[in-house]
């Protein structure tokens, strides 16, 4: 019903995914055993998911001067969350997206596609080339996550979707004894939408502790600050009077990132609710913190002043 | 009642003459062939008689309380992982309260989800405007990759349940409306996905009828045969996608077309064949549907007499167009 | 913003009202001063506001009969809150049902209709004769309230719209000065549903002190018990964490009622969420405490059961 | 570009050519003239380019959040209350999320609700599936009380949105789609509630357009004139109620009817003017709409080339009927 320990633990502090694109078929190989190597592999690790998140920023930066613009806030502070599923947690195989025994993820804030697209072709689901075509006619890599791109598990862009079909897939899981673990990414003012309670109801009532929700909380929406739209405050509350086991960790962070991952599920017959908090825009110092950058246009000018930020060419 | 040896089936016996007890029996059988198959219910466990399905595969059951857009999401995510849910709901609130979850997380994702909707059209006529479902095929029909079925009777149900056995998309089975009082299908017949059924011949005028209509079109037939008037009835049970020709012929061989079904004007079963008609073949047509208001309060019949949802509104609609 | 206290102090424990159907007009004068005279009246009160919820709930049945059933589970739990809102709490005009000042009343979880139709009666916003017409062709009373009805506030019927619409109202009189109070009567397994929970939020990020949800939590639903569906505990937590001022009481103790209601908001710049501890089918034996009498048939001879139980003719 | 004396209004500047800004822009004399009219936003205040709305009537102005559901309730509360609430909202979202909220405390209660939809058709054309709208006529014309408006242009959305101060129930305005070039409606010409305009007589066929489409039809008739084809055009801008009369009047005095409209084929302008026609009388119909499938991906002028959305399309539809 769960996702095994054993099958999770073999996973954790892999080297050679983190070093070669394309393979994470070799997940399940590598697995350190001493405490001392452990330590010294997380180190490791976590430089090579940073160089990855790096990587990561500067291909969705990438991808929005490809389509002229596009939601660089929300795709950047979800930037090194992504890293660490996409290059640490996550049973996947690129080679065969469609693998049954992978572990699944929606990006239900689904306007972070160019950050999807991009952690796709840094793992090597997709073609690198087609970051390039963010936008463009009849391009597959559009402004939402397309279920036909390998690697997507779900048409998303509409709001407040995500979680109930996460909540689908890990009852799925549990209902054809799979180990694999859902994790959704919901965006904070995402979870105005009432469909968002409805589903959070029901996965804690079904206890399902193969699910994990992770909330992007930048405190922007779209028109503003969250707080001046409708409040969601106090969130972790929220999630807790609902049956989720909770934890806060600051969504840059990567160490917090991956221990958090690596923990789950924080307790055993309930979901876990990841509240990260973010910043919009992350990584680029004219986009953070700012509605003006949930969406906004992407020109080369504003390409290179980005990419200049982010240690690019 | 004579409806021959077949009724004896406990499927029928157990359906009490309605189609969402149909459905329900015949997910009973789904159950049994299909070791995918995944049972939803909206706090509708009664409504469409799961209860023996819950009894028998506890396992493939899901409760999701009264929480319709969160039934169509799971069953979404469900389906990603090779399951094939059946979601269970009421007409009047899966189709509108879902809408976007079905447009998005099913048609658009073309993920196998089937859906059960109870209680449509008028069925609970003493329930009001709430609780009258007379826009869902105009809703289902919208969108593209979507199956719509409205069955004509239990037998109808039943198979066309079991026909989702071998649709590999989204279905919308329409449950509910008037119960025939015999079988206007045979039991034998089998259920073809998207073509309609000739149930009377004749090559004056042509009935297309669906769901609880298609008894009083085979009345109106019989009645109109009295007058000397040979009225073609085609039951058009697959609404998406639609029997276009058994249409086109129909209006080639008879000399109009009278639609008939328990939903609104606009946008339903009379509205799928005059787009069709209009542009391959301009006919007459008549249309016998609901009117553009929100129906009052009352039995379903005394709504059915009100708003000419009827056997002589049918045969006046035929004479009107071999007149 | 919120209903003046004044206002409110003054239409507290009013004795015409309890003796006269049908004269709420009434209801801003003889108010009693002294603490003596007001507990001697808060006992008659009391009693009366008990008699009138007898008499409701022999009317309800008597609708149910009419119709040839109904639900009995939902009007039954919900009549001892709808007594003392019509007959102590709500200022109305029932002889001019559209008074723009009067408190507003919507009943969420419509399918408890056969109770508003009896206390609206009761109340003499409709003639009592209508109850004889429950589910009749063309009957303005039937299952799920209609607007048209004079004292009913919204139709409703389908689940999870009263909360949003009552949010509406409140703000509605915010905007217009006025001081009326809006009430709605939520179904506990209706909170399903997740539009409630946008309203909800939205609702205490406005800080609509001037809105009451009424919770009518009877742990059933319609299949069975809502525990077994999908479970909403803790539900107090539930309303707390979405920014709601919470009491849990007794919903069939008219004191603790009419306290409740009296001590409305229960807290400044917060809306009110009353949960009321109920028995679904309350007073009739037979229909207590079970999903089979969410909604069942009633002919002569049930009814005449029932009757009994409720000291009827 | 030249529009004339009246381009100077500060509206018309401040819509930059967008209708979803022209409904702001009419908002603000609204709410000049109105004391009761109320802005609510789901996370859409600048869409609709409602931030003057906000700064001049703050105490008028409700902020829902991204809670489309919760937008329509409310309004409809607001509205049993006297006030009369003005959504902005998007058009994929609010149709299909909020549809049975539409149906039951809007359409049903028969609230003066006003909605304004941006984003409707294909506007969106990089966002993909679950962002088009094109099905949100057949939702909104499913039901009963409403009024469905597709403006044709900035300044129809202007005068659209002014004349729901005269409406007292639901309506559903329907911005987005194509920006024409140059106006195609006089700025003069005021706005009649369920009078087609004739933009351009002709009685050798009738193209029946709306909002986006209405500019192409007009250059498919400039086309077809050029061949000696006398093509009529109506801007059908409002859907419901329908304009009969002229449709009625256009098939008897051509020798078909094309309609036009950023929307799928079923159960929109080409659907609703199909049932009419089919009933009252048959005429040939072409249906310039988009395919029964989820458009691709691409920049909105790209996939109206790629689905036929042109001047062209209409053409070869026009000398099919004429041919
Ligand atoms: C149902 C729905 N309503 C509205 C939108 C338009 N929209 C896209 S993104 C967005 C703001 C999202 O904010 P948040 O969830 O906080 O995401 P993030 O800050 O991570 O970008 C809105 C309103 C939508 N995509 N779906
Ligand atoms: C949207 C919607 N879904 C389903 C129903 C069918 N239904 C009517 S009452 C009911 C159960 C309600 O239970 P609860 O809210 O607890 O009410 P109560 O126990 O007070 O009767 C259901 C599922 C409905 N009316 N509306
Ligand atoms: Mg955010
Ligand atoms: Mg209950």
């Amino acid at each position: 019903m769960a996702v095994g320990n054993e099958v999770r633990s073999a996973c954790r502090y892999q080297a050679r995914i983190m070093i070669t694109i394309g393979h994470h078929d070799c997940r399940l190989s590598d697995d350190r055993e001493t405490g001392e190597r452990m330590n010294e592999a997380r180190d490791e690790l976590l430089k090579r998911l940073e160089n990855e998140a790096r990587l990561l920023r500067r291909n969705l930066w990438r991808a929005l001067r490809a389509g002229g613009g596009g939601h660089a806030g929300g795709s950047s502070s979800a930037a090194d969350m992504l890293t660490a599923l996409y290059f640490h947690r996550m049973r996947l195989k690129p080679s065969e997206p469609d693998w049954p025994d992978r572990d699944r993820f929606v990006l239900s804030k689904g306007h972070a596609n160019a950050a999807l697209g991009a952690v796709l072709a840094q793992a090597g689901f997709i073609d690198d080339a087609l970051l390039d075509r963010f936008y463009h006619f009849e391009s597959p890599f559009g402004m939402h996550p397309d279920i036909k791109v390998p690697g997507v598990e779900m048409c998303t862009g509409a709001l407040g979707h995500g979680l109930a079909i996460a909540t689908g897939m890990a009852y799925g899981a549990r209902i054809q004894n799979k180990s694999f673990h859902t994790f959704v990414m919901l965006g904070d003012a995402e979870l105005h939408e009432g469909s968002n309670w409805e589903a959070a109801m029901a996965a804690a009532h079904y206890r399902l502790d193969n699910l994990t929700a992770i909330v992007d909380h930048n405190k922007i929406g779209q028109s503003g600050r969250i707080e001046e739209l409708i409040s969601l405050d106090p969130l972790a509350d929220k999630w807790r009077s609902f049956g989720w086991e909770v934890r806060e960790i600051d969504g840059h962070d990567m160490g917090q990132i991956v221990d958090t991952f690596d923990a789950l599920p924080l307790k055993k017959t309930r979901p876990t609710a990841i509240v990260a908090h973010t910043v919009k825009g992350k990584g680029v110092s004219f986009a953070e913190d700012t509605y003006l950058w949930h969406s906004n246009s992407v020109d080369d000018e504003v390409h290179a002043r980005a990419l200049k930020e982010l240690g690019g060419a | 009642m004579n409806m021959g040896a077949s009724t004896t089936a406990p499927w029928r016996e157990a359906s009490a003459n309605q189609t969402r007890l149909a459905f329900g029996q015949a997910l009973l059988a789904i159950g049994e062939r299909e070791s995918r198959a995944v049972v939803l219910s909206a706090d509708t466990q009664d409504l469409l008689g799961i209860r023996p399905w819950i009894a028998n595969w506890p396992d493939r059951f899901i409760e999701v309380g009264i929480a319709e857009q969160n039934a169509i999401g799971i069953a979404s995510g469900l389906a990603t992982t090779g399951l094939h849910p059946y979601v269970c709901a009421y007409a009047p609130f899966i189709a509108a309260r879902s809408m976007e979850q079905i447009r998005n997380d099913v048609a658009y994702a073309n993920q196998r989800v089937v859906i059960g909707a109870a209680a449509s059209g008028i069925s609970l006529g003493v329930a009001g405007g709430t609780h009258h479902a007379l826009e869902d095929l105009a809703l289902m029909r919208s969108m593209p990759n979507m199956t719509v079925i409205v069955p004509a009777d239990v037998n109808e149900a039943y198979h066309a349940t079991l026909a989702t056995l071998d649709i590999d998309g989204p279905v919308y089975l329409r449950l509910g409306g008037r119960t025939p009082e015999a079988p206007v299908t045979e039991d034998s017949a089998g259920f073809t996905l998207g073509r309609a059924s000739r149930l009377r011949p004749g090559n004056d005028v042509t009935v297309i009828a669906c769901g609880a209509m298609v008894e009083l079109a085979l009345k109106a037939s019989d009645a109109l045969k009295a007058e000397g008037i040979d009225a073609r009835v085609l039951n058009m049970h697959t609404i998406k996608p639609l029997d276009r020709e058994a249409i086109l012929q129909a209006a080639a061989e008879t000399s109009g077309i009278v639609t008939a079904e328990e939903h609104r004007f606009a946008g339903g079963l009379g509205g799928a064949v005059a787009e069709l008609l209009a542009v391959e073949r301009p006919t007459p047509m008549r249309m016998v549907a609901m009117p553009d208001e929100f129906a009052v309060v009352g039995p379903t019949v005394r709504l059915r007499e009100k708003y000419g949802m009827s056997a002589e509104a049918i045969v006046a609609a035929c004479k009107s167009l071999v007149g």
